[in-house]
């Protein structure tokens, strides 16, 4: 091989005083050559997006790294003047960043900020010259229309086309390294397959060497000719991808991998068919805007007659397209938005057009996990007292909802201290599974999950999938279960419902669908899906 | 867009009606009595009672609001109670100067507290950063009249580069004006640099913390581009939204430098007025000023519009 | 607008500020100073008092009194001019001397006893009376608020409540309307058609010769900045600048401080009669005994120069002046007197504008001196417009009356029985704020009136004077002078109650 | 960012860090302590008035009018005699007052306001243009239209003074309320049936906090500054009720022969207004929810 694109030896960056470890990264070394790509995957906070950063240059400011070199093309990154590093951004490295919603400037068009790529690094002079470089780029990463796209905001572009514009910059000076920092987190699989897809053309083409960063490892399995593992600041084990996934040696990474869900569904469980269900939505509608004194802009159908029935004990997975209304089921449901028109049954009552008075007793039957569990629950509340409040509300006495909330806590494999501590005081698997105490001790008749574990690394992950198996079981809980993660719906629901546009276009029993998708879209959602080679469980 | 327009402007109504009542009751429920000002300090009850009546004061509260709104919605604001002059001639011969004032301190504060509040922010935690807020907080902690008669000393008196008082249209040339509106200028906007500065400081400095920053900085563009291209233009929401609150403080500031500068503004105007009970004139610049402000507040929403494609009405 | 021969040179132009904006341009309907100023300048006068209190005539040419005294006859000058070209006749006096007559205290007066007013032809014109009276002359030669200003009848003719609605008078100066800003700004031009007469000028009698183009009144609400303007040449002529600016300006250079008014002001304490304590002789009197003039003058003035220690209610150096029947200040005799008057230790409101800065520290002190002696003192800051309102107010204290307020008087206003208000005894029946009545006083001011025994008249001024002490008519907080400040290029700045624009020539 | 560093927990290893570590995060920071010191000193100048070698505030010397500081009195007397340093000493009780009582009644009444306009749809259109209004009248006129209209008094100006800040003490609890009411803990909150009151008072209100410190010492020290300009007026406090906003309205007239007179209540103002603003800066550094969400997202 010869000279590597990126070579670092030795690096360690100090945390400031009073963070949980010494080293955000402590005597890193890992190297990416040309026409290479090498996957980082590892825990939450183990340092990776740090590693990027100081590769970029763009530590924040309390982080100064302490040891080691960082080498581009032969050059220490650590050592350069600021004028020199600023010539190497963009032209030699370039960064597409984990967050496509955020990353890119709200108030600026997106052919612009390409455009300001090319103009920082003088190359490619004259306005014109420029701007067909910036139409090819677009047409590069396989955007629609170019002319017109590169005239608009991101606000106006979807997550997907964002993430390219993020990459056709990257691109944009033809870099010999491409640092992407888990690119595709937030994108459903259909999606994400085609930045993947760009990614490897784009890098055989040009022969740039791409550090990419992230925690699915369907998408190392697809892309990666070498794996990094990462943990608590460490490379614990390093190299090809196929031996680190199929033969693990480090105990870590072992885990790791056993923690990746399974893309095949496990045998149906066994129930009994119970005569009514416990929740049944029918004809479901719902408009967003177009009302309002003074008009709200643009209606939006986000549901159209959507119709599905939830039996006592059963788990129903909702999967679909980014934008396809699962979301807004999900809240009509539990009636934080009012649907428009339609019919929500629960037990025998239809709450759908309550007045919210009238809802306080349905409340209690009906709960929801939130996606981000850090937001879902009151950063100045200590856990104990988010999870007594609802019970409290309806009645229960405050020595009985704190004896409830101990139980519960031990249910969801927590100790009883953490009543008293605060939910930055604990890590995300632990507070999704506050959240779901919290759910629970209302004894709902229904849990409703919307992307309740996509925020999560696969083993925290594993955790909050086997505890909602626990305890469903235990509780006899209906569960509607919404995911844009096939192998997570694939584990844990009974039945599958697939949305596209605000309908339902197919629904069936989870195998059942799995080994036999009928409808187009459903066949496109399973394809896409990353293919997994891994070291057999 | 145009829906949104309607609607502000039909939302101007009712603000205008709120104004229009309580400044009518606060007035007509305020001690004192144009009738006895107008009949001097010798007139007899009887005098002071035949003034009222003329000037329909003996009505009822209610009957006095309607006939008012009544000639109001003819386009008719009345006229001055203590000097029989038009209501409308008044204001329009006084608005020159409040605007001219207005104007100039904006665009002073403007082109003054923006660049300031961008440099404390970038060298935020810094002398710098300190130097600037401390220099803009004591700003804001002299009384208005005091710097007023300080740079009057100062500039006037002692130097004798400026002008003391007085103002002189636009039309008699360019240097009569500005000369005369330069220390008024300076004072008022003291403390609207204060707020501006401190608001661009903690506007800006939050958006240097935004993901598309560090994204712009990867491109390897330099810092004031990163700066002035990306951090403002973000930071811009909140500022205009400071400047459009701050006119009502100006409104208030004005008032004061009027009087220490001797500028035959608005302001004075008002206060004159309010303390010779002159309602008609009161009631009317206070519309004005009301209009004045949704019309800011909606130009204001507006330019929203200018800094931020996500905004839409 | 200016004329085509002043467009040619740059004409001279006085700026003046003067001690308040004007609003109401008609010296009739109110007794502001400043309309009273502003009369002067458009206006002229039948007759005018000069500087040894002689009244003159000044549009009158010559006049006579018959033998028993009853009718006046008076002949108009030649060549007397209003500026809208119209000649002044007979006919524009008598409606001016009615409409005067309906609203000054004097004219009121004056009235009472007049039978008629007849025109005997174009420029001569009777007054004739019901019974001998000694004030005719007096009355229409008055130099302070309300002066008799001649206008032309079709004006005159407005109701006495109702501004003028034309500014057009027969004076030396004529106004512009075009530039009147009310509050703001005044400007008057200099009258070309007027003729003055050939004495020389005494107060507001004699020749009304004008030797500038144009005067500017300006007025500038703060006085700091009035000041520093005049010091920097912005303006020429302030009008009445606090005396504590004085030694500003008179450090400045070429600042000319000017007494012109050598009768000066007059501070006065009046306590309302209609509610008690007040309405109690005795405690009336012990707030006599309580105060003193002079701690009045320290906080009002601070510079002895301009300050005159004066009891006389009827003005130091004049004729009726006196210090008959005046109190000494005395606390022991005013705590005893305010025991027997039963003072039940009510508060006391006294009434202070906080915006008038010659009658602000008035308040205070009188508020000192009263509680040293055990009185409850409510010192309440107002603006003068509440003031105003407020002391027209007839009701008890707790529902919006009052007990002590203090104003200023130019002395021209002040120097006899009739033409001091603080002496009119007349209560709820046209008497002053205050409404004091006393039917003694009353009696003696009417022949005052009737007197026309000059000698006489200083012995009834005398008797009034002692017994308005003793009920406790007023206190007056004494006499100072208010000097005006002119620009180095001013010269000829006459003496007069009044500021004049006369004679003043700009280099 | 380095307001991170300042609010990370303080290590427990020095005794002076750890002494530190137990103030709470925001009375941390320097500019806080600094501004708490002066607030501190002017305060208890205040309340121990009497006892500060001070005279009768109201006592009239008209003889001694105007007197430079000497050893008769320290900061010299003003246009009545009166004792400077004396009426600077017994201002600082009515200027603290005022801007303390102008703070706490907009703030609280705003708050108010705020909370139900931003939670209840119905009523926000409504409460808001009369806010709307409200803001639209200069708030100085309307402080002379109250203060003529109810009697100059220290009530009537706080009065006078509060009401135009209470619709931008709304309009910024509105908005807080908007923002946080899509919050998920908000909606699980209601998912858990809490009561409309209990929640604005659980889950909203605090969020608001931070903001309305800020807005509040901002009020306080506009309010102290509003006195002297009403007082400038001629609508302010009582003469007799010494302020600093009086004294220096009242000493405007001698500033060039005198200027003590006004010198030392407006360093008073100015070290006031300063301490409160640096104050309100801190504690919008340390409080920022923002930056205290990214210090508890790192952990
Ligand atoms: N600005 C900062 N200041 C202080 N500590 C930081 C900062 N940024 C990151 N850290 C710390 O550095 C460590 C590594 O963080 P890093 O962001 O690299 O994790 P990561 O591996 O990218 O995790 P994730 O998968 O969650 O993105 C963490 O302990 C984090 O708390
Ligand atoms: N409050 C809202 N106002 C207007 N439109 C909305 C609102 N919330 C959602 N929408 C629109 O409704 C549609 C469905 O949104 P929803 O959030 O239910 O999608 P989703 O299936 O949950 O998508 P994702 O997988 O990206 O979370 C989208 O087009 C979205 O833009
Ligand atoms: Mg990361
Ligand atoms: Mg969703």
């Amino acid at each position: 091989m010869s000279q590597p694109v990126l070579s670092i030896t030795g690096l360690t960056v100090p945390l400031p005083y009073g963070a949980d470890r010494a080293n955000a990264i402590e005597g890193l070394s890992l190297s990416v050559g040309a026409n290479e790509i090498v996957c980082v995957v590892g825990e939450s906070g183990s340092g990776k997006s740090v590693t990027a950063s100081a590769v970029m240059g763009l530590l924040p400011p309390a982080l100064k790294p302490s040891a080691g070199e960082i080498l581009l093309q032969g050059e220490d990154i650590l050592k350069v003047a600021p004028a020199r590093l600023r010539a190497l951004r963009g032209s030699r490295m370039a960064m597409v960043f984990q967050e496509p919603m955020t990353a890119l400037n709200p108030v600026l068009k997106v052919g612009e900020q390409i455009a300001e790529m090319l103009e920082a690094h003088a190359g490619r002079s004259g306005r014109e010259a420029r701007r067909s470089r910036v139409l090819d780029l677009l047409g590069d990463v396989h955007l629609p229309d170019p002319p017109s796209l590169a005239k608009a905001y991101p606000h106006q572009l979807s997550g997907g086309q964002r993430q390219r514009v993020m990459i056709a910059m990257a691109l944009a000076n033809d870099p010999a390294l491409i640092i992407a920092d888990e690119p595709t987190t937030a994108l459903d699989v259909t999606t994400q397959a085609q930045i993947l897809k760009l990614l490897k053309e784009l890098q055989a083409r040009r022969n740039a060497g791409i550090l990419f960063i992230t925690h699915d490892f369907g998408v190392v399995s697809q892309i990666a000719d070498r794996v990094v593992v990462m943990q608590r600041g460490r490379l614990v084990e390093e190299g090809r991808a196929d031996e680190v996934l199929t033969r693990p040696r480090d105990p870590y990474t072992r885990m790791l991998i056993a923690a990746v869900p399974s893309a095949e569904p496990p045998p149906a469980r066994p129930r009994q068919q119970a005569a009514a269900p416990i929740l049944a939505v029918r004809d479901l509608t719902k408009t967003y805007g177009g009302r309002g004194l003074f008009g709200g802009g643009r209606a939006v159908t986000a549901l159209d007659g959507v119709s599905l029935a939830l039996q006592p004990g059963e788990t129903l997975g909702i999967v679909g397209e980014s934008g396809s209304g699962k979301s807004t089921l999900a809240r009509c449901v539990a009636r934080f938005v009012d649907p428009s028109a339609g019919h929500i049954r629960i037990g025998g009552d239809d709450i759908a057009l309550l007045p919210p008075r009238e809802l306080r007793p349905y409340r209690r039957r009906v709960q929801m996990v939130f996606q981000d569990p850090y937001r879902s629950l009151n950063p100045r509340r200590k856990v104990g007292q988010s999870i007594i409040e609802g019970p409290m509300n309806y009645g229960l006495s405050k020595e009985a909802a704190l004896a409830r909330a101990a139980r519960l806590l031990d249910l969801v494999n927590l100790e009883k201290g953490a009543l008293d501590r605060y939910p930055h005081e604990f890590s995300g698997g632990q507070r999704q599974r506050i959240a779901i105490a919290r759910a629970l001790a209302m004894e709902p008749d229904v849990l409703i999950a919307d992307e309740a574990v996509s925020a999560l690394d696969v083993s925290v992950q594993r955790q909050v999938l086997e505890l909602l198996e626990d305890i469903r079981e235990r509780l006899n809980l209906s569960i509607l279960f919404i995911t844009h993660d096939l192998r997570v719906a694939a584990r844990l629901c009974d039945r599958l419902v697939v949305m596209l546009g605000g309908r339902i276009v197919e629904e069936g029993p989870t195998a059942a669908l799995f080994a036999n998708p009928r409808h187009a879209y459903t066949q496109a959602l399973f394809a896409a899906a990353p293919k997994l080679r891994l070291a057999a469980s | 867009m145009g829906r949104f327009l309607a609607g502000r402007l039909a939302a101007t109504l009712p603000v205008m009606g709120v104004v229009a009542v309580i400044v009518f009751l606060l007035l007509r429920l305020a001690p004192g009595d144009p009738a006895a000002i107008l009949a001097g300090d010798a007139a007899s009850p009887e005098q002071i009672a035949a003034i009222r009546a003329r000037l329909g004061l003996d009505q009822p509260i209610l009957t006095q609001f309607l006939s008012w709104l009544g000639r109001l919605l003819q386009g008719d604001l009345g006229s001055s109670i203590i000097s029989n002059q038009p209501v409308a001639k008044l204001i329009l011969e006084r608005i020159e100067p409040t605007l001219a004032l207005a104007t100039t301190t904006i665009v002073f504060a403007v082109l003054v507290a923006v660049p300031l509040g961008v440099l404390a922010a970038w060298w935020h935690g810094t002398w710098v950063d300190r130097a600037v807020m401390a220099v803009s907080v004591l700003g804001f902690s002299v009384p208005v009249f005091v710097l007023g008669y300080l740079l009057i000393f100062g500039f006037a008196m002692q130097l004798r580069l400026l002008p003391v008082q007085g103002y002189v249209s636009i039309t008699e040339g360019l240097w009569p004006f500005l000369s005369r509106l330069i220390l008024p200028t300076l004072t008022l906007s003291v403390i609207y640099i204060a707020l501006i500065a401190r608001t661009t400081r903690s506007s800006v400095l939050e958006v240097l913390g935004e993901d598309y920053i560090r994204t712009a900085r990867a491109k390897g563009i330099g810092e004031t581009q990163v700066l002035w291209r990306h951090a403002l233009r973000n930071a811009a929401v909140p500022v205009i939204s400071v400047i459009g609150l701050g006119i009502a403080l100006l409104i208030s500031g004005v008032v004061v430098t009027e009087s220490v500068f001797n500028l035959p503004g608005l302001g004075r105007l008002t206060v004159d007025s309010v303390l010779a009970r002159d309602y008609p004139v009161i009631q009317g610049v206070i519309l004005l000023f009301s209009a004045l402000y949704v019309v800011i507040n909606l130009a204001i929403d507006l330019s929203y519009l200018l800094f931020d494609p996500r905004i839409r009405y | 607008a200016p004329g085509p021969a002043m467009a040619q040179a740059k004409p001279v132009t006085i700026r003046a500020v003067m001690h308040s904006g004007l609003r109401i341009t008609d010296p009739i309907i109110t007794t502001a100073y400043i309309a009273r100023n502003h009369g002067y300048m458009i206006y002229d006068t039948l007759f005018a008092t000069d500087a040894s209190f002689k009244v003159q005539p000044q549009m009158v040419k010559e006049y006579s009194v018959s033998d028993d005294t009853l009718i006046y006859t008076f002949t108009l000058r030649d060549g007397l001019k209003f500026h809208d070209g119209a000649p002044v006749t007979s006919a524009d006096c008598i409606a001016s001397l009615r409409r005067w007559g309906k609203r000054d205290s004097m004219g009121q007066k004056l009235m009472e006893y007049t039978a008629s007013l007849d025109a005997v032809d174009d420029r001569t014109f009777t007054l004739k009376l019901k019974q001998p009276y000694g004030l005719v002359l007096t009355s229409l030669g008055k130099p302070s608020s309300n002066v008799p200003f001649i206008m032309p009848k079709r004006i005159a003719e407005t109701p006495a409540d109702k501004n003028v609605p034309e500014e057009i008078g027969s004076g030396p100066f004529r106004f512009v309307k075009g530039e009147f800003q009310p509050g703001l700004k005044v400007v008057y031009e200099k009258n070309p058609d007027y003729v003055p007469r050939s004495e020389a000028s005494s107060w507001t009698s004699g020749a009304k010769v004008v030797k500038v183009d144009r005067v500017e009144w300006l007025n500038i609400p703060d006085y700091q900045t009035a000041v520093n303007a005049l010091i920097n040449g912005e303006i020429d002529y302030i009008e009445q600048p606090p005396h504590d600016f004085l030694p500003i300006l008179k450090a400045a250079p070429g600042i000319q401080i000017i007494n012109y008014n050598t009768l000066g002001v007059s501070g006065m304490l009046r306590m309302n009669w209609l509610n008690p304590p007040f309405d109690n002789e005795k405690i009336r009197q012990a707030a006599l005994l309580a105060v003193n003039q002079q701690d009045y003058l320290d906080a009002q003035i601070g510079d002895p120069d301009y300050m005159v220690p004066c009891l006389a209610m009827f003005v130091c150096n004049t004729p009726n002046a006196t210090d008959a029947g005046a109190p000494k200040t005395d606390l022991a005799r005013a705590k005893q007197l305010l025991k027997e008057g039963g003072y039940d230790g009510k508060p006391i409101v006294v009434m202070q504008p906080t915006d008038l800065a010659i009658v602000a520290p008035l308040g205070p002190v009188t508020a000192q001196a009263l509680r040293k002696i055990g009185m409850n003192v409510d010192l309440q800051s107002m603006d003068w417009q509440t003031l105003v309102g407020r002391r027209a107010k007839q009701d008890p204290v707790d529902q919006g009356g009052w007990n002590i307020f203090h104003t200023t008087w130019v002395n021209a206003d002040m120097l006899n029985p009739v033409s001091n208000v603080g002496i009119n005894a007349r209560g709820k029946k046209g008497g002053f704020f205050g409404w004091a009545e006393d039917a003694e006083i009353e009696t003696m001011r009417n022949a005052y009136a009737l007197e026309t025994d000059p000698g006489k008249q200083v012995a009834i001024a005398k008797a009034v004077q002692e017994r308005a002490y003793a009920v406790g008519m007023y206190y007056p907080t004494g006499q100072f002078i208010s000097p005006l400040a002119a620009g180095p290029k001013l010269k000829g700045i006459l003496e007069a109650p009044a500021p004049v624009f006369w004679n003043i020539e700009k280099k | 960012m380095s307001a991170e560093n300042r609010t990370m927990p303080s290590p427990v290893t020095s005794p002076l860090a750890s002494r530190l570590a137990t103030l709470p995060p925001a009375l941390r920071h320097p500019g806080v302590l600094f501004g708490l010191a002066v607030l501190l000193i002017v305060g208890l100048a205040a309340l121990a008035a009497p006892f500060l070698w001070t005279g009768d505030p109201i006592l009239l010397r008209p003889r001694l009018r105007l007197k430079p500081p000497s050893s008769v009195a320290w900061l010299g007397t003003d246009a009545f005699g009166r004792d400077v340093w004396t009426r600077v000493v017994y201002g600082a009780r009515v200027s603290l007052a005022i801007g303390f009582s102008v703070a706490a009644s907009a703030v609280l009444i705003g708050l108010f306001i705020g909370l139900v306009a931003g939670y209840l749809r119905r009523l926000d259109a409504v409460v808001m243009r009369i806010m709307d209004g409200i803001m639209a009248i200069p708030s100085i006129l309307l402080a002379i239209a109250m203060v003529t209209l109810s009697g100059a008094g220290i009530g009537t100006v706080i009065v006078a003074i509060a009401i135009p800040e209470i619709p931008r003490v709304a309009r910024l609890v509105r908005s807080v309320v908007l923002s946080v009411r899509s919050e998920p803990y908000v909606e699980a909150a209601i998912g858990a049936g809490t009561r409309l009151p209990m929640l604005l008072i659980r889950h909203v209100l605090p969020n608001t906090i931070a903001p309305l410190i800020v807005q509040g010492t901002y009020v306080c020290a506009s309010a102290i500054l509003t006195e002297a300009i009403l007082s400038f007026l001629g609508a302010g406090i009582p003469t007799e009720i010494p302020s600093w906003g009086n004294i220096m309205a009242e000493g405007r007239q001698s500033f060039q022969i005198a200027p003590w007179v006004i010198l030392f209540p407006g360093l008073c103002v100015a070290a006031t207004v300063l301490a409160v603003n640096v104050i309100g800066d801190g504690l919008r550094d340390a409080l920022d929810p923002r930056t205290a969400r990214r210090v508890g997202a790192l952990r």
